[in-house]
């Protein structure tokens, strides 16, 4: 365990992430087969296996690990998680630098969220992935403020995002295609919320295991 | 699930490259990234027209790649929007120094990637310009939710607008055009079975064999509510009272109405619906001065239909009546 | 079964007003008998041509009536040739003096109804002659049988036979000409479902959910024999494999390739057929110089294709490119 | 019992023939469905509600009676059906002249069998209605041969006719839509024979209830 999180730390990541949604497809289908239109999983299975093709290639820093994850994803992912997924790792890159701490972990999550606002213009409570990024900041936050290191930050943030995801649930959509079902929305977990939370325990589980 | 197909993976490959085959007079398929432009791109002086979205809506919107409609069309996964990329690629093809338009239908995904592209066409000194599509009534439209979606309304969009174009309108007044159809044109769909996406292999939704789905949109999602199959005069009417109530157009107008199939529906049924819809209008007092049935935006093998009414007037009646000479569809060329 | 319809007893009398009200500018309606005729028929001098057959097939034949392909269309019920009443009565309004071609598909019932009618303009002094189309490579062909049934190719023999009786040629002439496309035209269908007649109620078929028919007619009736389901490539070279057995054509050859959906496929799949089926034709030395992707002669909801190759010379790519201007089918107007 | 069938057969038998025929619409259907294309039922109910609606307005003999079915026949069955009915009734009418005796049964069969052959071109063997229609003149002429009075001949033919339909069923088909199954046709009742025989049971009935 060391007090910073390096580039082997965001490669293991991400390549974790890409073997977790590729598990993760057909359920990620199925979230958004009940309130979208059913590609979710295939959107985000395409685009981190674009992404770890690309990995190979090697990359500097963290923030070169997370720029090519933001600029891949944006070109292979489409629909509205690659614009936001794309935006939320390039602001992820930008607001860190080097190796990440306890600071740097919210800092990575907080433009990570402040990427999505951006682009999507949603707030909390309108059951999308600002439902996980959302409470993710707040443990985070909260755990640096009890002086835990990045570790455990992330630990943190992943178990607050999963917990987001569930509380999707009861919410009426009122951002994304899910608002076209109205109240036929509710009862149904946010995909974008559920990857969220699977990429999030993904960074936990790199840093735990480095 | 039965589909005419080799591995779902390469669906839209193959598509295009039947496509770029059979219709080499008329449009070029560009690959890797993919989009579709005009034999004759760009047009030096032209208002170039972009539109694009995921497939599955086939001959939406390559087959309307050509003279007197779009300059490009970009498409993406199936249902899923285009990335950046093609759309940006697509818009430089076809930028004749007069501008581009995107034309963009209201989904997030779709406005999300083609704002994008857009800041990088202008990054390298394309004026760019969009307007969406938004004229699905069965969505309720609110600053609280993600607005009305971009359904059959798209095509008289793409043919009137790209009329406009034809004819020499500089950016703004195809914007303007473009504008008047989006603001003057309503829509409703309705789906008797789902359909299937190749690579997720089972249908969008379920529908039991005797229910219905009121206010379908185009992309496999689950419409409004559900009712009990009904005859199709009921179900017209359903389709045609939210639209007027939305509309509200005056006795005497002049309107287009277009009734579309979602692809899985015989072409006969559609005329059942377009009869009763246009009694629906005259009995309002409107005049359906033109007409227009057929599968012209779809949603795979769907089962369904849309009811689609734009209200007139001579510019756009003018304009609707312009030589098009496309893959999918041809008047007065 | 989910259908857009009112009552299965009047599904062909909705759709004819729906298809009246619609196309008013190109073709007139009768009813009780039902035919459609060019809006401008009988026009004097010309060859008129009348084609029919079950309804069910759209827009197979009311969609090409209009100038340049045929004069009149003969809905009968669906899927049921219809009596020779209309069929008269649709002769008399499209002979202008130079006499009428009817133009049937190979089903007992077709040729027994269109003899009969024909026998009876005669007697009223109309001089008929008809041609019988054949293409289905599916059946086998010998004095022993029926003969092989008519399906896709007829939409090809409308178009060129009408555009030889639009430029002016004699009865005998436009006869030739129709021959000599029937002689050069195979087609071959596969139905990945089965089609519900609405009167019926249930599929025409039953077909598991792994399996195919290859060999399919129009008319919901079994094909040949039934395979797994497989690859769109492995599916087309079934078509294609029996088309070049029986039409050998010499290498370096001209032809059109014609795709045609059978009502329920997605345009997109239908674009791979056509893109597998071109690579074949080339392979085998044939120059595909004319090309044709849609539906074109349905069997209802029916999912599944044909593939059509006709031998192409001067006189009959000519005659294919020649302006038309029906409701589902318009070039160079 | 008479010696001669009358114009009050004539109706009854139609009549009893537009009954049974819708009865039997569906199971017709099921057998066109397996062969063809499922719509011999519908075909027929339609052509003989269409005479059944005409004979109201009365008819002056068994021939008046006989064109009238022909004539609507011929206009409103269409398909393969709408000829070769129309015609076995026309030329049915044109063999017999006033009341039908046992002879004018013969020559009423033969007349019908006469004008599906001429019109169809089929031959027995085929698969197709003529597979009733030839062992019912056969059987006819037999009866008549032992000095049965029409009614009897009429039940011979009849009966003859439903052996004759069911009797098609180990046939591969040669004529009609059915022909395009080739051996799949093997195993399959022919609804045209089926029909007929139907059709040829009710004459058979009326004359007895008379
Ligand atoms: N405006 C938005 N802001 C934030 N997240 C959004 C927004 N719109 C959609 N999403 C997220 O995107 C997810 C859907 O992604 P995906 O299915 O890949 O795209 P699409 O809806 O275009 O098919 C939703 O579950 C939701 O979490
Ligand atoms: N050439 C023929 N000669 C005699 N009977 C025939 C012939 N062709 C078809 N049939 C009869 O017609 C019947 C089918 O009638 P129907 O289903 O009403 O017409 P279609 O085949 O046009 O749908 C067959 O079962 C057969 O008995
Ligand atoms: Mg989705
Ligand atoms: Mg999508
Ligand atoms: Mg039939
Ligand atoms: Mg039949």
């Amino acid at each position: 365990m060391s007090d910073t999180l390096s580039t082997a730390w965001a490669l293991a990541w991400i390549r974790g992430a890409q073997a977790v949604l590729a598990e993760n497809r057909a359920e990620l289908n199925d979230l958004d087969r009940a309130i979208g239109d059913g590609d979710h999983g295939e959107n985000m299975d395409r685009g981190f296996k674009a992404v770890a093709a690309k990995l190979e290639a090697g990359a500097e820093d963290v923030q070169g690990v997370l720029k090519l994850v933001a600029s891949t994803l944006m070109s292979t992912v489409g629909g509205a998680a690659g614009p936001l997924y794309g935006t939320a790792f390039l602001r992820a890159a930008k607001a860190t630098t080097g190796d990440v701490d306890s600071d740097g972990v919210v800092a990575l999550i907080a433009g990570s969220l402040e990427g999505i606002v951006a682009r999507g213009k949603a707030t909390t409570g309108e059951k999308t992935m600002v439902d996980a990024w959302t409470p993710a900041l707040g443990a985070a936050q909260a755990a640096v403020g009890t002086g835990a290191g990045p570790i455990a930050v992330l630990r943190a943030a992943a178990d607050a995002a999963a917990a987001g995801a569930e509380a999707t649930i009861p919410l009426q959509a009122t951002k994304g295609r899910a608002s076209y079902l109205g109240e036929r929305s509710i009862g149904h977990k946010d995909p974008g919320a559920t990857s969220t939370a699977l990429i999030l325990a993904c960074a936990a589980d790199a840093a735990e295991a480095l | 699930m039965k589909k005419l197909i080799n591995d779902p993976a390469n669906v839209v490959a193959e598509t295009l490259a039947g496509f770029a085959a059979a219709h080499a007079d008329l449009v070029t398929v560009h690959t890797d990234p993919d989009y579709v432009v005009r034999a004759d791109a760009p047009v030096q002086g032209k208002v170039g027209l972009v539109s694009g979205g995921g497939s599955g809506h086939e001959p939406l919107h390559a087959g309307y790649v050509g003279m007197g409609m779009l300059d490009a069309a970009v498409p993406g996964a199936v249902f899923t929007s285009p990335t950046p990329d093609p759309i940006l690629e697509a818009t430089k093809a076809v930028d004749g120094g007069a501008g581009v338009l995107h034309i963009v239908k209201n989904y997030t995904g779709d406005v999300l990637n083609f704002e994008t592209a857009a800041e990088l066409a202008d990054m390298e000194g394309i004026t760019v310009k969009a307007v969406i599509v938004n004229d699905d009534v069965a969505v309720e439209d609110s600053t609280w939710t993600a607005g009305r979606r971009g359904v059959a309304g798209t095509v008289l969009v793409e043919k009137i607008a790209g009329a406009a174009a034809q004819r020499g309108d500089d950016l703004d007044g195809v914007v303007a055009v473009a504008e008047k159809v989006i603001a003057q044109v309503r829509s409703m769909g309705v789906a008797l079975t789902a359909c299937t996406v190749p690579h997720a292999g089972k249908p969008s939704f379920d529908l039991a064999e005797d229910e219905i789905e009121i206010g379908i949109g185009i992309h496999g999602e689950p419409g409004r509510h559900r009712i009990p199959m009904a005859p199709a005069d009921s179900i017209t009417d359903q389709l045609v009272d939210p639209i007027l109530a939305d509309l509200k157009p005056a006795a005497g107008s002049k309107v287009l109405l277009f009734v579309n199939g979602m692809g899985g529906t015989p072409e006969a049924e559609l005329y059942i619906v377009y009869a009763h819809a246009r009694q629906r209008l005259e009995a309002a007092g409107l005049d359906v001065t033109r007409s227009l049935v057929g599968n012209y935006i779809t949603s795979l093998e769907m089962q369904g239909c849309s009811v689609t009414v734009l209200l007139l007037d001579d510019e756009l009646t003018d304009l609707w009546d312009a030589p098009v000479l496309t893959p999918a569809f041809r008047r007065g060329v």
